[in-house]
This record gives structure tokens, C-alpha cells and sequence, in this order.
């Protein structure tokens, strides 16, 4: 069978449910393809790992891998698995915060590590200045976990849909005490979890073909997920190395993901407009530019176009 | 051989008496042992050891190396724990003579602090007993003078001669002119001449202050010419083998030494030393 | 002996008293800013018999720490991903390459720097310098380049350990080297013994209570490098992992326990260390010499 | 004279490889792998070189400091050679000119960065946690109470790994400097503890006696004979705590920090691929780093002048 | 005092001709000067000395502390560079001397290292110049047991007394039974008896093996007891005062010391030295 390693964005979790359901139930055996998991972390940075050549495929969101390729890695998106954005900012009412124009003075837990584009674009866009002070906002870089919403070290925190905000429930805040600014919903959406591998590599037609074979593979892991959350959650569970994941969480998340997967046979298709969108996004933002010029060639359909023939 | 084992022979404390009943007893040993425990069988370094010393003595043990003289001087100064016996330093017990700033001690080695040049070395104990800072001065002038030290003040340890380091304890221990000065072999590493001159210095010092000494030598011409008494010791186990009233003049000059009694006095030792040479 | 475990053991129930009494401000505090964010009343009382039992503790209390202990130790096999001991035991693999690779390292550098003039002129800075290079930022690299030449698992962690422990062996043992008696030294002199016999007759001896006291410094910190070197692997299992997935779920009695068992581990391993060395120092005869 | 010949032959080499790598082409080593022989060649002279100056070392001191950096610029000469001369991405490993172009252009934010880093939480951690490891092994000294009980509680601390500490000082003191100087007191105050106490009981026998029949309090033993015995050893927790505030402060920034900081700037950058940026910061907390060990290491030897390691003269 | 600054009357090479010509020079030493820098005054150790020591001389340094014997010591030794002057050991320069193993050196203090045992001290240097293990023992046994140590083979330094420590180095060097023997005051820490006994000892090694042997001493007895040459010097500058040939047999006994040509030798030496003294 043909190897191929795919390096995720983050620890394993069910955000990553398809790709573990796909090896797991031998979807990728099915397709010949002997697949390595590499599970990310904190300070892994996938385009690295594929530039060094740890990886084939990596997991990535589209303004971190339009940014790097502007560095002069060229990423191609070969598929595009969530369909919507997960992200909110998540802020406590008892802060005064009704709408996006009482941020003035706050502070704000966000992401780093090239999570921050959709952030600061979105800022830039509401015209406050992050670097503090009377009118702009206070940025912390937020760590691993949620505690500076339970702690009062921040107004806001950073979380997805299907994780930290679970959390944020779990640590005993209810929805009334909260308020929340999906990204989705303030016109600031960004492509999130998608396939990208390098742009020579797709002018290698046996590569071409191997990685049709691979989404093919891993779509059908995705489909299967969102139709087992219950039993995803458990496979992600059995490869969690570390051993500190719960049932309860990942069923959630599993379920909650779903939610966000493309419908149907669009499930993997990269929509233009969507990706024109991002690209506005984020060539929108005038303080901060996460890129300078319209990208080329950032995507392309043949992955997907080849898988659809298989 | 039969002197060293027999008990009876071993001197007492009545040997030790002069002729001056006014004198106190600054040192009383009584039956003390000391044994170094060691793996491979342990050390009898002190045995049986009984003596008394009276206040304005100048005593000097003497005999082979290894029979156990520093040691006895340690235990004297609170350096050592005997193992049994009494120890009455002063009337009372070694460490509290200790503790009341009693006696100089000057090693067998110069042990001169590195980060101290040879002023500041002297001035140590004087610091410690807070003197002032005159007198200080006054008498790190005086003693360093005394041994010949006088151009090395600002000097470092480590820029002197071996018999210059020592010179250098010596003045240090004088500086801060204690009752009971005890010495362990202090002019090992001096030529004739400078010991000549410090013998005679000590032997001023000590009949202008009144002093009490207790003087580990290996020399027998420097014990006779400076000793009221004499101990000599033998080795394994350490006990003492004669005790020995010097019958010269308590201040005596280097010319004593053409004497016969000099002469006298020192086969004495000689031989009490030759014959527990020849037991070994 | 028994004095020693009396002090010790004094000692840890005051530390013990003091974390109680900790945990019953921080978390209280806490559980006040929560009500008062709610609007709700409450007393000391209620607060008092609450706040040993908070979700998200900013300290837990240590029966809860040892509620986890217990948990994740007794209660699981140790092959079951959920045990501590199971993690420990990947924890002290790295640590263990790493330590004997760091400790290896360490003596070659001091040596090479002792006995080359070239060598400590232009080298020693350079080992200095390398030390205040965070590990943490180059540790992602390390794990990335070396994964890219298909070398993964304990090797990249190992190496990350020896990183931090080669240099308090390094320091210590050329301080060792060179701490020789003047005299002594001057001695082999006179023999005029070869750079070798000088070494093992005379240095090596000198440098070995240096050697065992950067040993234990550098053992603690093979163990912090393994840790360290979890964390961008994030997910690979380790006390490090343990540590993250702890603090990125906000479990703080999970972040406590990994770090109990962490430092029990070090203290072990420094424990051991310090054994060798008495064996050492009594086939020395020094021990005696107290 | 032949060895002026040789080393002008050296010093050409070097020059020679210095003028490929300026001069050629991206991924030169691909297109032509015989002129990796050059490199080779270029250090073997290096080395040859160094040797030679370490020979006058002694004779002129403005040598000493040119070593280490003919030393450094043969390995940037490499670094360079090797990143140009394969095309390495910049994604995974930037070249040294590229470092120092991104220092050069961000000076202002990596002043700030230091300032957050070096002169709020490092300084301030370094100052208490020194400053208490010394206090506590001076009491501990006194007392063998205190001692049986700190020492293997000493131990077991120093085995906490910094990692596991941080996210919770995070927790306690926020996000600012203060929960980094706190990671850097419980990083720094172990070191300082075991060797203060190692060193203050360190004393030579013969001193330790010869303080004992000057009946001297605890504080003269302690100011005259121990505190100068443990110089040394004090100097050597000072050093190695040098290099380990700056890593302990660096690593607690992962865990959460306001925007400003070299620890912030090094994770951060990492995510947005600007690999130059992230070295021109570990390019400064190197540059710090060494200069306060070796600012430590120069007071050490103004103040240990009597230390056999630092002075001549015979053992005393 | 014009007789410490005329340089005419320094001794030159010519006084140490002894009758037997067929001697090799084992040192020369010409004009030879050291000078230890230092921040309070340079300290002028050696100045001007000019010395051959014949193949099988006993040639004796003796002179008030710190007048430079334990440097001149050094400087044959190649433990010092002299400052000015040439130096030739056995032909050679004093590096290439040491090289060959050449000498064996007593330092003043014991130098043994402490986590060796007293045997495993004495065969340090044996181990070090490859001899064989069975050889190594044999020396041991006979060397140990000449010093007296016979008993204290596997002690360690620290179980020992200053003198017993003193007599393991003296052991050590002789054990490698070099063609040069340099010694800085090995005997100062022994008694009169234990001394004797070495001093005989160490005359009949060095008439049985031919050794040439510089010695440094504080004792004038000793130096006449053993030397076939003294060398007198006196301190800052550092320098030789007089040159003194030994009319005494090369071969002498303890009861030497009660002929009139023993005291008469002694006397000259006497005079020598507290004439410097005068001077100082
Ligand atoms: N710490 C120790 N452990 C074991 N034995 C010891 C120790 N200290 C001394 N001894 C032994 O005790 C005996 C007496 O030693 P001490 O130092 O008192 O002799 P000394 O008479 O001063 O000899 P010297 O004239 O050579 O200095 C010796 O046999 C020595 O080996
Ligand atoms: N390292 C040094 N730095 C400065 N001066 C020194 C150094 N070593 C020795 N001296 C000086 O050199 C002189 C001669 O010293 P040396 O040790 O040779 O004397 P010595 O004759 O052996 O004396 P002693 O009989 O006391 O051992 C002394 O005045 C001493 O202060
Ligand atoms: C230190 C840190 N950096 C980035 C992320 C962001 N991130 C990476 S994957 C992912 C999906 C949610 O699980 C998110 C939010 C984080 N969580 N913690
Ligand atoms: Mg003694
Ligand atoms: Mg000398």
C-alpha cells in the first residue's frame, strides 16, 4: 500500500473525527493508501512539518495557509471539509457588552499562532486599534484553556462552537450569563479545516491520483462520523494518546462539528465564493495585513474533480 | 619496655608541682582516652592520659611522630571529644574555656585565609572578640614586627614562604594575647636562626604576661630551653611516658645551651625517647 | 535519622496547612466574584464549605490532588492511557536517553575544552549562548526537522532533554577538571605525566563531587527537557501531554497531579544519582572523612 | 615566512566561500555539488586559524574576544552557505542575512519585546528569587531542623518541571510580567538554595577549627569564614540562574501574555511562518543571555582574585 | 654586609670541584634571577645565582625563611621559569629534564592525594612511568617499611599525623628511585629520632645508587650530617652567600656528630647564616 502521512492542526479531538473513522473502519485500506495520523499541538505549525517533509497532507485554515504561501511556501487547498466557520468571541454580560460597539476598552482573549487573521480582520473592520488604550481594545494572547473568562482576566475569550465554548458550559457559566459574536454571523466568516499539500506536488498526476484517493477515503470518514457521532467520538477517543479527553466532550464536539461540514456532495468542495470571501476578508484588513495581494492559484479542483471520477 | 607499660611509672599530677604553691591549675586531665573509630581497626591515639598543668607553666610534649601530641592539644582546645576521662581547662570544662576567648592556638599548619592578606589574617581574631580598631593595628604591628614580617602587610598567603605563612599564624595567635597559648609545633619550618630569635621572643612574652603555655615540639634542645616541663609521649596506643621538671631557671638565655645542665636535661629526654624508640 | 523525618515531616504539614488555607482564599475569592456576577447573596459560611469543592479550582485542595492521584494511579492498569503511571513511564524513557546522552555530551565538551586552549576560546561562549536559546522555541523544530527524516517518538524528545542537560554538566565538570590541588598538580608535573594519566589520576578525581552535583542538576533538567518536548507533540501521551490536555481543559486537579507525579519521578531520579554517588565516595574512602 | 603564506592561503579560502555565498545564485550547491568542497575546505582553514590566534592569545588580549567570533562567523558562513546553497524554505530555516534584515527592520517592537521580558520579569524574578534561595540556605545553615526538612523538600521542588508551573502562575498573577517573575523566583530559588548551602558548608577543616578556638558567633563564622568559602558556589547558581530566568520567562509567555514579549513574539511568530523574526528574537535573548553571564563571570573573578582557579602563586 | 653585596665574593661553579673529576655537572645554573610580579612591589625571589651541583653530590640549601630555597627548588624542578639566566639540568634545559624523568621532588608539604591510600600514593608515580605492578609492590613494601609506615599501608592520608604523612611522600619519591633527588624540607615535621633514622636511610640510598641530591633544610646539624656541599643563601634578593664544601667523608655515621671537624663545619655554617642575620 502507498504511505502517506497527514499532519493535523491541533491534539487529537473530534474535530479531526472523519480522518480517525476513515482509518478505523479501513477506509483508506480500501483505497490502498497506509495512513500515519501525525496529531499537532500547540506549537506545531502544519506548513512546517509539510515544508520539511514530515507530511503529505496537512490540516490547515485557509487565511493561516493564503499567509504562508505568501511567505513563499506555496499551499494549494485540494479540499475544503467545514463548510461554515466555528469561531465566536464569547464574552461574559456582566462586562456590559451588548454589541460589537461596546468592545471599546475591553479585553479580549484571542488566539494566536496564525489563528489571528479572522480576529484582526474583523477589528480592522470595526475600526478599533488592538493595542489597548481608551478606544481600542486589550488583546491577551489566550493560552490553551478558557480560564481568563472564569477568572475575570478578560471581558471576552476566543472559542469554537464545538469546543471551548462546551467548556465554557461545563465550568458552570450558563447562555444567559454570556454573550456571543459569531464570526459567521458578523460578516467576518474565514475558511476553517481544509486539505492543503504543496502546489508541485499536484503537477505529479500519480500524486494527483493518490490524493483523490485519500479524500476520497477521508470524506467518507467524515460522513460517517456525522452520522455515528456517538461511535466517531469513541474511535477519537481510542487514539487519544494522552488519555485526558471525555466521552461527554467529545460526543459533543463530534456533534457540533457536524454542523459545520459541507451538505452532501459538496462535502470537500472548496465554493469560490466562499473563498473569494475569506481573500476579501483579510486584504480588507488595512492595520495589520495578513496578505498584500490578491492570491494565485491558492486552490485548486483537481483532487477533488479526480476523486469524483474514482 | 616495661617503663611504658607499667602504670605505676607513669607520672602523676604531683610531678607536675613547682615550686611557686601560689599557681592555679589552668590544665587537669584525669584518666583521658580518645579513639578514632575506623574501618579497618580503630585508633588508640590517647590512653590513660593524666596530667596537670599549672597557670604560668611552659609545657612541651614532645615524642615520635604519630603518638598523639596534636591530638592532645586538640581535646584541650575543644577540638576533639575525648572518648573517656575528665578534662578541666581553667576550672571549668573545654569548651567553656573555649567560649570565654581562654587560649591562642596555632596549627600545625599556617591555615591562613586566601581572601585576607597577612594584615587582615592577624587582625581576624581581634575582629572576632570586637577590639578596637587601634588597638588592632597596634598590636598587628608590634607581632608582625616581632617575627619579621614587617614588609608584608598587604601580601596575600599564597606570596609567601612556607616558614613565612607560618610566622605569619604565630603573629595572629600572639595578636590577641590569650592566657593559654597552645602550639603545635609552631617553628617546624623555620631555620635555626629566625627560631632562635622567636624562641627567645616567646620565652619574653611569656614570662612579661604570665602566660600558660603548651608547646608540641620535636626538638629536644628547643624543649629544654623553653619548658618548665617536659611530657614525653609514646605511640599506639598515645599515652605519656615520663613527665620531666626542667631544673633551669625559669627565664633562660640562648647561652644556657653550652651549659652542662642543658646538656644534662636533654639526654634525659634523649634517652626517655631512644628507649621508646627501641620498644617500636 | 528519625530527626530528619520528624523536620521533614513538620514541615509538610505546615506546607500542607498553608496550601488548605490557600486554596480556601483563592478559590473563595472566586466563588464570591462568581455570586456577586450573578447578583446572588452569600455568607462566609456558605463560601467556607464550598470552597474546597469548586469545578474549576484556581487551587485545588490536596485531598482533591490526591483524590486524582489515587484515581489515575491505583485505580487504572497501568497500560491504560488514562494512568499516570502509564505516562510516567513514557516521561522517563526520553528522560533517561536524554540524561545519559546530555551527561555523555556534557563530559566530552568539558574534556575537549580543558584540554584544548583553541577549543575553550572559541567553543565555551557558544555552549553559553546556547543555553539561553529557549528550548521551547526550538523544541517544535527539532520535533519538525527530525520528523522530517522519518526519526520520531523518543529520539526527538531525548535530544530536547539532552539540550538542557548537557550544560550544567558542562560547566561543572570543567570547573571540576580545573579545581585540582595546585600541589597536586604541580606533582604530576614533576612526573611529568602524560595529558592522560593527568586526567585519570588526578582531574577526573577531582572534578567527580562537581560531576555528581551538576548530575543531579542535570537529571531534574533531562527530566524538564522530556517534558518540554511533549508539548508541541502535544498528543503523544507523557506527563507533559498530561500537563497540557489538563490546562487545556482547565483541569486544574489533572495539572496537579501530573506535576506531583513529575516531581516525584525527578526526586527520585535525583535520589538515585545521589546514591551512585556514595558508592562512589565510599570505594573513595572519603565518606568517613566527615 | 611560510606560516604568513599559509595563512594569507587561509584567509583567501575564506574570503573565497564568503564571496560564493554573497554572490551566487539560490541553490547553488544543487546546481553544482563540487563546490560544497570549498566549505570544507574554508572551515579546515578556519580551524587552522583559530588555533594559530589561541598560540598569541596570551601575548595580546584583544585576541580573546576575536576567537569566539571568528568562531561564530564561520558557523553564520555555514548556516548561510547551507540554507542558500540547498534553497532551504524560509518557512522551515531563514538564513542569517535574512535574520539580521528582519532585526534590523524590527528594532522598535524587539526593544519592546525585551523590555516586557528582560527588564520587567526576568530582572525582577532573577533579583527575589536569588535573593530568597540565599536568605533560607543562610538559615538553613544555622539550623539542622530546617535544613533535614528543606532539603528534601528542596529537591523534590527543583524537580518540578517549569512547563507544568507556568499555566498556573499564569492563573494566579495574570497575564502580565508578574506571573512570568513569578515562574523565574520558584525556577531560580532552588539553585540558589542548594549551592549557597553546599558552599556555605563547604569550609576547609583547618578554618572551620581554627574559627572554633576563637569561639566566634554564628554571624562571624558565617561573614568571615562560610560566606567567602561559598563565593564560588554562589557565583555558579548566579550564572546558571542567568540563563535559566530568561528560558523560564520565555516559556511562561507560551502560556498566555499580553502582545508584547519575546516569548509572545517567538510562539507567534512561529504560527505566521516568519522564521526570520522568530531567530532575530532568539538572536537577542542570546545576546542578552550572554552578556549577563559574562558581566556575572567578570565580577566573579574581580571578587574571587584569591580563588586558586583565578590566582598564581603556591597552595596555601 | 659586604660580604652579602660584593659579587666577588659569590661563590662560583669552581668552589663545588670536588677530587673526583670523573663527575658529570648535573646543574648549572648561570646568572640566574626570578621575579614575582606583584601589584604592591615586585618580590625579588632569586637574583644572580650562579651553581653547579655535581653527578653524586649532596648538595644542602639552607638560609633564613624565605630567602628563595623552595624557589631555586622549583626552578630545577621546571615548576618556575627563571625570569633571567640559563639553567641546565644533566645537560639539558630543565623542561626536557622533567620530560625524562630525570628527578623525583619531596614538596615541603606532603601532597598526597586524598582519596588514595598511603600505598596507592606510592604508586602513583610508578604507575604513571608504566612500571610493572610487581615491581610497583616490591618498592612499596621496601620504601614504606624504611619510613616506618610498614603498618599504615592501606590508611588513608587523612587517618594519619602530619609527620607519618610527611614520611609516605618521602616514600613515594624514592620508590621511583630517579637519577636526581630534589627535596624541600623532608624531614621538618619528624623528631630527632624518627629524623636520624631517615637521615641515615636516606645517606645510604643515595651512596648505594649514585644519586645526585639537593636538599633544602632549616638544620645545620643535618645539612653537615649529610651534605658533601652546603649552600648558604640569604633573602632579598634572594642569592647565594657562600658555598661550603664538606671536608667530612662522603659516607658519615650519627657518631660523627660528636667529632670536633662536625662542630667546626657546623660553626662556619653558623656564622655564615648570623651574618645575614646581622645584615637583616
Ligand atoms: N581522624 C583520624 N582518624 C583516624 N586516625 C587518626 C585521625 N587523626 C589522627 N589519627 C591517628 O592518631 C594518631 C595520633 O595522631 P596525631 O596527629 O595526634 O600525632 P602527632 O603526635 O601529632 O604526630 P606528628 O608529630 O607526626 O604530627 C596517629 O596514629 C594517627 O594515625
Ligand atoms: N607566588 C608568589 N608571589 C609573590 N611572591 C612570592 C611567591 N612565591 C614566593 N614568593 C616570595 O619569594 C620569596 C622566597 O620564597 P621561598 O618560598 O622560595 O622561600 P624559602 O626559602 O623556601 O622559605 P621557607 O624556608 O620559609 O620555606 C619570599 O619572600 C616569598 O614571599
Ligand atoms: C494556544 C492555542 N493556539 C491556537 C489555538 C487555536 N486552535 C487550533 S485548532 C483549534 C480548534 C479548536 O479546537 C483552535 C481554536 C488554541 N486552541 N490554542
Ligand atoms: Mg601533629
Ligand atoms: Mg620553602
Amino acid at each position: 500500500a502507498e504511505k502517506m502521512t497527514l499532519q493535523l492542526k491541533w491534539v487529537t479531538q473530534a474535530q479531526f473525527a472523519g480522518y480517525y473513522a476513515a482509518l478505523e473502519n479501513g477506509f483508506y485500506k480500501d483505497e490502498g493508501i497506509d495512513l500515519t495520523i501525525k496529531p499537532g499541538g500547540p506549537d506545531i505549525a502544519p506548513a512546517q512539518v509539510l515544508a520539511g517533509g514530515g507530511a503529505d497532507v496537512i490540516v490547515d485554515w485557509l487565511p493561516s495557509a493564503l499567509a504562508t504561501r505568501e511567505k513563499g511556501l506555496p499551499l494549494v487547498n485540494i479540499a475544503q471539509v467545514y463548510e461554515k466557520s466555528g469561531m465566536m468571541l464569547t464574552c461574559l454580560k456582566s462586562s456590559e457588552i451588548k454589541t460589537s460597539d461596546d468592545f471599546k476598552g475591553k479585553t479580549l482573549g484571542v488566539w494566536f499562532f496564525g489563528n489571528e487573521y479572522p480576529f484582526l480582520s474583523w477589528m480592522s473592520k470595526l475600526n478599533y486599534p488592538t493595542t489597548g488604550g481608551e478606544d481600542g481594545v486589550t488583546v491577551l494572547k489566550q493560552g490553551f484553556n478558557v480560564d481568563p473568562i472564569f477568572q475575570g482576566q478578560a471581558d471576552c475569550v476566543s472559542t469554537m462552537t464545538y469546543n471551548e465554548y462546551g467548556q465554557i458550559m461545563d465550568g458552570g457559566l450558563t447562555p444567559e450569563e454570556l454573550v456571543l459574536f459569531k464570526y459567521e454571523d458578523e460578516g467576518v466568516a474565514t475558511l476553517e479545516d481544509g486539505l492543503y499539500v504543496l502546489e508541485e506536488d499536484l503537477a505529479d498526476d500519480k500524486k494527483v491520483e493518490s490524493y483523490a484517493k485519500f479524500l476520497k477515503a477521508s470524506l467518507k470518514g467524515w460522513k460517517w462520523a456525522a452520522e455515528n457521532p456517538k461511535e466517531a467520538a469513541m474511535i477519537v477517543l481510542e487514539y487519544d494518546d494522552t488519555g485526558a479527553q471525555t466521552e461527554h466532550h467529545q460526543t459533543r464536539m463530534m456533534t457540533e462539528v457536524a454542523k459545520l461540514l459541507g451538505k452532501g456532495e459538496g462535502l470537500g468542495y472548496l465554493d469560490p465564493n466562499a473563498y473569494q470571501r475569506t481573500v476579501d476578508i483579510l486584504l480588507g484588513s488595512d492595520s495589520a495585513p495578513v496578505i498584500t495581494k490578491e492570491p494565485v492559484g491558492a486552490y485548486s479542483h483537481v483532487v477533488f474533480e479526480k476523486y469524483k471520477e474514482l | 619496655m616495661p617503663v611504658a607499660q607499667q602504670p605505676t611509672t607513669l607520672s602523676n599530677s604531683d610531678q607536675l608541682a613547682t615550686k611557686s604553691k601560689s599557681q592555679r591549675e589552668m590544665i587537669n586531665i584525669d584518666n583521658l582516652s580518645l579513639i578514632f573509630p575506623s574501618k579497618d581497626g580503630d585508633v588508640h591515639a590517647l590512653s590513660d592520659i593524666n596530667l596537670t598543668i599549672k597557670s604560668g607553666d611552659f609545657v612541651s610534649f614532645i615524642g615520635p611522630s604519630g603518638c598523639g601530641k596534636t591530638t592532645l592539644l586538640r581535646v584541650i582546645a575543644d577540638l576533639e571529644r575525648p572518648t573517656s576521662g575528665t578534662l578541666k581547662v581553667n576550672g571549668t570544662d573545654a569548651e567553656d574555656a573555649r567560649l570565654n576567648r581562654l587560649y591562642g592556638y596555632v596549627f600545625q599548619a599556617p591555615a591562613l585565609l586566601p581572601w585576607r592578606n597577612i594584615e587582615q589574617n592577624c587582625a581576624l581574631p581581634m575582629e572576632i572578640s570586637k577590639q578596637s580598631k587601634e588597638h588592632q593595628s597596634n598590636q598587628i604591628d608590634k607581632y608582625l614586627k616581632m617575627v619579621g614580617l614587617q614588609d608584608f602587610h598587604k601580601k596575600f598567603p599564597w606570596q609567601l614562604s612556607g616558614g613565612m605563612q607560618q610566622r605569619a599564624s604565630i603573629a595572629r595567635a600572639l595578636c590577641l594575647n590569650p592566657d593559654l597559648l597552645l602550639m603545635d609545633e609552631p617553628f617546624g619550618a623555620l631555620d635555626e636562626i629566625t627560631r632562635d630569635h622567636m624562641n627567645m621572643e616567646l620565652l619574653r612574652i611569656w614570662s612579661e604576661t604570665q602566660k600558660t603555655v603548651v608547646f608540641v615540639t620535636h626538638s629536644i634542645d628547643e624543649a629544654v630551653l623553653l619548658s618548665t616541663h617536659i611530657v614525653v609521649m609514646s605511640p599506639r596506643p598515645g599515652r605519656i611516658m615520663k613527665v620531666i621538671e626542667s631544673p633551669l631557671p625559669r627565664l633562660k638565655t640562648l647561652a644556657l645551651r653550652d651549659q652542662p645542665e642543658f646538656h644534662a636535661l636533654a639526654s634525659e629526654i634523649r634517652s626517655a625517647l631512644a628507649h621508646e624508640h627501641a620498644i617500636d | 535519622m528519625k530527626q530528619k523525618i520528624v523536620s521533614f515531616v513538620g514541615l509538610l504539614t505546615i506546607i500542607i496547612a498553608i496550601w488548605y488555607l490557600a486554596a480556601l482564599i483563592m478559590n473563595g475569592n472566586q466563588l464570591i466574584h462568581n455570586l456577586e456576577r450573578k447578583n446572588q447573596d452569600w455568607t462566609y459560611s456558605q463560601i467556607i464549605s464550598q470552597a474546597y469543592e469548586v469545578k474549576r479550582p484556581m487551587l485545588p485542595a490536596p485531598h482533591q490532588v490526591a483524590a486524582e492521584l489515587s484515581k489515575s494511579i491505583f485505580e487504572r492498569s497501568i497500560t491504560s492511557k488514562r494512568s499516570l503511571i502509564y505516562h510516567a513511564q513514557i516521561t522517563l524513557n526520553s528522560t533517561l536517553l536524554g540524561f545519559i546522552f546530555g551527561a555523555m555530551l556534557g563530559i566530552l565538551i568539558a574534556i575537549g575544552i580543558v584540554h584544548n586552549k583553541t577549543l575553550e576560546s572559541s567553543f565555551m561562549p557558544w555552549v553559553i549562548a546556547s543555553q539561553t536559546i529557549p528550548i521551547l522555541a526550538i523544541a517544535p523544530m527539532i520535533v519538525v526537522v527530525l520528523g522530517a527524516v522519518n526519526i520520531t517518538g523518543l529520539i526527538p524528545k531525548a535530544i530536547i532533554s539532552m539540550y538542557l542537560s548537557f550544560f550544567p554538566v558542562t560547566i561543572a565538570m570543567v570547573k571540576g577538571l580545573r579545581s585540582s590541588d595546585r600541589l597536586h598538580e604541580e606533582l604530576m608535573h614533576t612526573y611529568s605525566a602524560s595529558a592522560k594519566d593527568v586526567f585519570w589520576k588526578l582531574r577526573w578525581y577531582s572534578a567527580q563531587p562537581y560531576l555528581f552535583a551538576s548530575l543531579k542538576v542535570a537529571i531534574a533538567a533531562a527530566l524538564v527537557g522530556a517534558i518540554v518536548a511533549e508539548l508541541p507533540t502535544g498528543a503523544q501521551g507523557g506527563l507533559g501531554a498530561r500537563l497540557l490536555s489538563g490546562s487545556y481543559y482547565g483541569q486544574t486537579e489533572q495539572i496537579w497531579s501530573a506535576l506531583i507525579v513529575a516531581a516525584l519521578l525527578g526526586s527520585i531520579l535525583v535520589w538515585l544519582v545521589g546514591l551512585a554517588e556514595k558508592v562512589l565516595l565510599r570505594r573513595r574512602g572519603e565518606l568517613t572523612n566527615a | 615566512m611560510p606560516n604568513t603564506f599559509k595563512n594569507f592561503i587561509y584567509t583567501a579560502l575564506i574570503l573565497l566561500q564568503l564571496f560564493l555565498v554573497s554572490s551566487s545564485d539560490i541553490g547553488f550547491y544543487q546546481s553544482n555539488p563540487l563546490l560544497i568542497l570549498l566549505l570544507i575546505v574554508s572551515l579546515y582553514s578556519m580551524a587552522k586559524l583559530l588555533a594559530k590566534l589561541t598560540t598569541i592569545e596570551n601575548q595580546y588580549t584583544i585576541v580573546k574576544p576575536i576567537i569566539p567570533s571568528l568562531f561564530a562567523f564561520m558557523l553564520v558562513l555555514t548556516w548561510e552557505s547551507i540554507i542558500k546553497g540547498y534553497a532551504v524554505s524560509p518557512v522551515l530555516m531563514p538564513a542569517p542575512s535574512n535574520i539580521f534584515d528582519a532585526f534590523i527592520n524590527n528594532i522598535p517592537m524587539l526593544w519592546a519585546d525585551f523590555k516586557q521580558t528582560y527588564l520587567k520579569a526576568v530582572l525582577a524574578g532573577y533579583v527575589i528569587g536569588c535573593f530568597s534561595g540565599f536568605i533560607v540556605a543562610q538559615w538553613a545553615v544555622k539550623s539542622k531542623l530546617l535544613r533535614d526538612g528543606l532539603i528534601p523538600l528542596g529537591n523534590f521542588m527543583s524537580a518540578i518541571p517549569i512547563v507544568g508551573i507556568a499555566p498556573i502562575m499564569v492563573m494566579w498573577f495574570g497575564f502580565d510580567w508578574q506571573s512570568k517573575a513569578a515562574v523565574i523566583v520558584i525556577m531560580t530559588f532552588f539553585p540558589m538554595f542548594i549551592n549557597t548551602l553546599t558552599g556555605l558548608q563547604s569550609t576547609d577543616a583547618l578554618h572551620k577549627d581554627l574559627m572554633h578556638t576563637y569561639a566566634a558567633k554564628k554571624s562571624q563564622i558565617f561573614f568571615k569564614n562560610q560566606l567567602p568559602h561559598a563565593l564560588p558556589f554562589i557565583f555558579n547558581a548566579l550564572k546558571l540562574n542567568s540563563a535559566l530566568a530568561l528560558i523560564g520567562a520565555i516559556v511562561a509567555e507560551f502560556f498566555g501574555t499580553p502582545i508584547v514579549g519575546m516569548g509572545f513574539r517567538i510562539s507567534t511568530e512561529v504560527g505566521r511562518m516568519n522564521m526570520d523574526l522568530v531567530w532575530a528574537t532568539i538572536v537577542v535573548a542570546g545576546i542578552a543571555g550572554s552578556l549577563s553571564y559574562g558581566a556575572l563571570a567578570l565580577l566573579e573573578r574581580s571578587l574571587l582574585f584569591w580563588h586558586p582557579s583565578y590566582r598564581g602563586g603556591r597552595s596555601s
